[in-house]
């Protein structure tokens, strides 16, 4: 079997995890395909429940996805009473991804989920911060430090903060690293947009690009936070085989998520997983 | 996904092709309204697996009817007998099968695809059933004669090149003020013909299951990415609570 | 024919351009193909010749291709006695992409071509600036407006600032056209990367992200920034079809260039423009 | 691009193809040494056409003799007869033509490809020539029976399953000893094969030319992607003043 992984003070049967957003909450799939994972981690969840955003959500580009979904989730009290349980129950460790409005809305899910058995979470800055006037977390390098030094006093965990591509990337990262992030998930989608010309007016759809275009850029992202961040890097950025997982593992990432590979095929993670095996062995 | 075998493909109209694929595990699965979805290319461009109905089952076959239109459908229609597609399926809720009373089916263009299996099922069930079928012309009538054997059909046509001149669901609505009406209406065709066919179901009382289409991504309820507007607020997945769903259920008109 | 296109004082014959960099000069293409665009960008042109980076130079990836060139140019001297006379001849306006290490090198660029009958300048601000550290231009707004108004007392006809896709983007932008640029070309290429594991150990390959896979994200750019500044956009990223600058133009761009779709076929400018043609008499 | 008929495709080893195109145009133009460019796919994945060498032409028709290696040529080999690819070229210098005296081909592996139209042009100019081909063992050698009837042949195989046993660049170290020598000297081959042949080329004083291959975009000196280190400092851009070039302009220990 591949070999398990330690993020700090997380251990991982394997470097695979499910990327947040794409699996559902893995009602859907065959426990299998969830149980041979190094983890799971959740569609990002807020304190309240979200309806997310009207159609189109999705558009195709040339090797890519773009998706804007709006972060639909059921919020905490559902997640927490019905659907936890059950995802505890598979077997992996489960990660859960969240996100809010404001730094109060991170601590109150951290305490909220503090007694669930979960293996950590994943601090999704990707959102926009209300109380700066909409701009994302992301954007703000102070903001982010001060978020993520929060966290710390009332989750005493792992904890991976979540990048987004775009943006002072390095310094957030290195502000991230300061205030105390145990791992840094390098990275969340891009921002992109499509235009359908085959109606009478364009209709445009904004969201972010994730699948195999996108994977040059977020290799040189790893490639170059690695260079600079002591903590563990997970990759995320279109990972379709276990190729592309061993590019991003020789740039420095000590794990990695598939995301969109997974909507293509569900088998994807076991198939990576397997194929690993195999590459590692020939070493 | 697995590996099917493509047993033969023919255009059976210009542009429009009939695809029969060797796919036991998933023809023995199938029911009527599901849909797989297909990967007919190498590489990545396109990036997603296109869904289709599944079109008719028998042993361990399984038909496809589509229509070229994009890349996707392209290299599909390219496809020769003897290679590989990669499928997977089935997905989605079957169409209804009511207890009793009649149903109609009414397609629209390539909307006919799913109704051909569909109408198997409910001969087999003697469920009774009519079939109305609405297309811009003559030539754009997909399968006629099999269509015609299947059983009672009745063809508008906007032209008026064969049988009714009008839009298929003018024809319903003179057929529902002529004859007894049907315990159930089912419909699959372009999203202007859905929302008048689920007017139409709403007005005379019909419970009307709609097919809809929806850019999908995983088609198994994993992405949220498939979503149309419920009317009482929310959304629903095409690909896991349809495609099929209640007309009720839908906001008529926010179907595109 | 497609109509002509104004971008400030300059008139374009239609709104297609040749992209820097991927055309050569122009030595290896027939007459026919350069002669029928609306505008000519040269290759980077810097005071001295570059020799330009070891191979590779190029890696492929899914829709995209990576290049690291390295701005390999024959020097002003050469470029003003030997090449340019023959571009200038070719018919289209000739719009020569310069670049330095310093804003002085941009200066002399500019005084030196001022009497040469080109139409104007492209400016590359993706460059390292050596006085700033080696930090690229586009890093820096203020450097950037320092830039762009020194300029413009040297050079009074028109230029576009090429801008590169990452970074603090809109704040450069906003800045360049705040000191006086004519127009803004968007964007350069995306800082990306390629691993081969086939050999021994990884090679890696660092360099700009061009084609197919990035028009989602410059299309946004070009979105986003067509609604914050007045200046006219050129649109430069992934166009391989009339489609592809249709949906550019739908979005706020006044003119496009094709870069890579050229290197994949030289035919391919006359292709979109005549597929450009139907598609506006269409409406 | 231009569309170029597929007339016919066959596996002529496992893993390496010959085919033949209609490509009237290009056929009439080629010269020995040169390459095309063929996509043989819809879609932007691959981005890039492949590049090619000429491995034959007559009349309007030309040949490739290729090996499967990713997914571009394995596209490639999908692709049946009756079917278009997209063809441009020809790029490249040709081979050169020696005014007096003879030439040695000396061929690797699939770099045997580009010498069989190189050979039939030495042939029609009456320039005498002598055949050089190694390969890892006798089934990794293409299209033998042609090559005989082209003109005197001598093998290496690596395990000595055929002809002399060891590499091509000892067996043509062999023969420089025992033969006249020839006047020129044209090898295609993997990088370490090219490196060797032009070290021997320096060392007896024999001008070599070494068709290279380096990754390429344009193919016809756009982008300035494809070089390889000058000796005296620089670049050349393989598609351009290649892909032969002589031994002494090149860095050879660059080459890989
Ligand atoms: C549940 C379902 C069942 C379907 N059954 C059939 C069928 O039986 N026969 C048939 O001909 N067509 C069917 N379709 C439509 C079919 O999926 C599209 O025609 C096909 O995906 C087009 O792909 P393309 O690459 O050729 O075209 P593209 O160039 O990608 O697009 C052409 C058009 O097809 C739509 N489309 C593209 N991708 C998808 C996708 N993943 N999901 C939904 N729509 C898409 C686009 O919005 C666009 O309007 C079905 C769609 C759904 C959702
Ligand atoms: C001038 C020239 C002539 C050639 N002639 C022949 C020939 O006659 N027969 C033959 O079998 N092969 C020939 N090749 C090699 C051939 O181009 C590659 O095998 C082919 O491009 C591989 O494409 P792929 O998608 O199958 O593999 P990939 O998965 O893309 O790559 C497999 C290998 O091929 C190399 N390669 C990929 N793309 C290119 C490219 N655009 N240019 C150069 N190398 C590339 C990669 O570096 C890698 O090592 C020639 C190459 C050049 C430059
Ligand atoms: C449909 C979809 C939904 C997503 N939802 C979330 C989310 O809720 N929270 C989050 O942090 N990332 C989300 N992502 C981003 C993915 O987790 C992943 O980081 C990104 O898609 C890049 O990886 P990939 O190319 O392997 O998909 C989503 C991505 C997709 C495609
Ligand atoms: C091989 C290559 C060389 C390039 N050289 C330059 C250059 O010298 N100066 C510059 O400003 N941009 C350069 N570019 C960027 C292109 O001009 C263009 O902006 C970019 O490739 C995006 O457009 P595309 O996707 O159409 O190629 C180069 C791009 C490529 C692919
Ligand atoms: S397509 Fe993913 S949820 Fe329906
Ligand atoms: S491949 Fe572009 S210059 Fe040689």
């Amino acid at each position: 079997m591949t070999n398990s992984v330690e993020l700090g003070e997380l251990k991982l049967p394997n470097p695979l995890m499910l990327a947040s957003g794409t699996w559902g909450f893995g009602e859907t799939l065959p426990r299998k395909i969830l149980s041979s994972v190094g983890a799971l981690v959740t569609k990002g969840l807020s304190l309240e429940p979200r309806t997310g955003n009207p159609p189109p959500r999705l558009s195709e580009t040339p090797c890519g996805l773009v998706n804007s979904i709006g972060l639909e989730n059921p919020g905490f009290e559902v997640f927490r009473n019905r659907i936890l349980p059950r995802l505890l129950a598979l077997g992996p460790p489960v990660i859960v991804n969240i996100f809010g409005e404001s730094e109060d809305d991170f601590f109150r899910l951290a305490e909220g989920l503090a007694e669930t058995g979960i293996a950590g979470l994943e601090v999704n800055i990707s959102c926009p911060n209300v109380k700066k006037g909409g701009i994302a977390f992301a954007r703000d390098p102070e903001g982010v430090f001060r978020l993520v030094r929060g966290l710390t006093s009332v989750w005493e965990r792992f904890f991976s903060v979540k990048l987004s591509p775009v943006g002072p990337v390095e310094e957030v990262a290195l502000a991230a690293e300061e205030a105390g992030a145990r791992a840094l998930t390098c990275a969340n989608t891009y921002p992109a947009m499509t235009v359908d010309l085959s109606r009478g007016t364009p209709r445009l759809h904004l969201g972010g690009l994730s699948g195999p275009a996108i994977k040059p850029l977020t290799l040189r992202l790893v490639y170059e936070l690695s260079r600079k961040v002591k903590i563990p890097i997970i990759a995320s950025g279109g990972i379709m085989s276990a190729r592309d997982a061993l590019e991003y593992l020789s740039v420095g990432a000590r794990a990695f998520q598939v995301g969109t590979a997974i909507l293509i095929d569900p088998e994807a993670p076991r198939n990576i997983l397997s194929e690993l095996d195999v590459a590692l062995k020939d070493r | 996904m697995i590996g099917a075998r493509v047993v033969s493909q023919r255009e059976v109209s210009p542009g429009y092709f009939l695809l029969k694929l060797e796919a036991p595990e998933i023809a023995h699965q199938a029911r009527p309204g599901q849909f797989v979805k297909i990967t007919a290319w190498e590489g990545r461009d396109p990036l997603l697996p296109r869904p289709f109905s599944i079109h008719e089952v028998k042993d361990s076959h399984l038909w496809i009817l589509y229509q070229r239109r994009g890349l996707g459908t392209k290299l599909l229609s390219k496809i020769h007998r003897g290679e590989t597609v990669w499928l997977s399926g089935p997905f989605g809720r079957p169409f209804p099968l009511p207890e009793e009373g009649s149903v109609w089916l009414v397609a629209g263009g390539v909307g006919v695809a799913p109704f051909f299996f569909y109408a198997g099922v409910l001969r087999t069930h003697n469920i009774p059933f009519r079939f109305f079928y609405g297309a811009r012309s003559k030539g754009d009538l997909l399968r006629l004669k099999h269509l015609q054997s299947l059983g009672k059909l009745r063809i508008a046509t906007e032209d008026g090149s064969l049988g009714y001149q009008g839009f298929v669901t003018d024809l319903i609505k003179v057929q529902l003020e002529q004859e007894d009406r049907p315990k159930m209406m089912v419909a699959c065709g372009p999203p202007g013909m859905l929302s008048a066919v689920g007017q139409i179901g709403e007005a005379y009382g019909i419970p009307t299951y709609l097919s809809l289409e929806a850019f999908m991504a995983c088609g198994q309820g994993l992405c949220l990415g498939c979503v149309v507007q419920r009317r009482r607020g929310g959304y629903l997945r095409v690909c896991l609570e349809g495609p099929a769903v209640d007309s009720r259920e839908v906001a008529l008109d926010k179907l595109s």
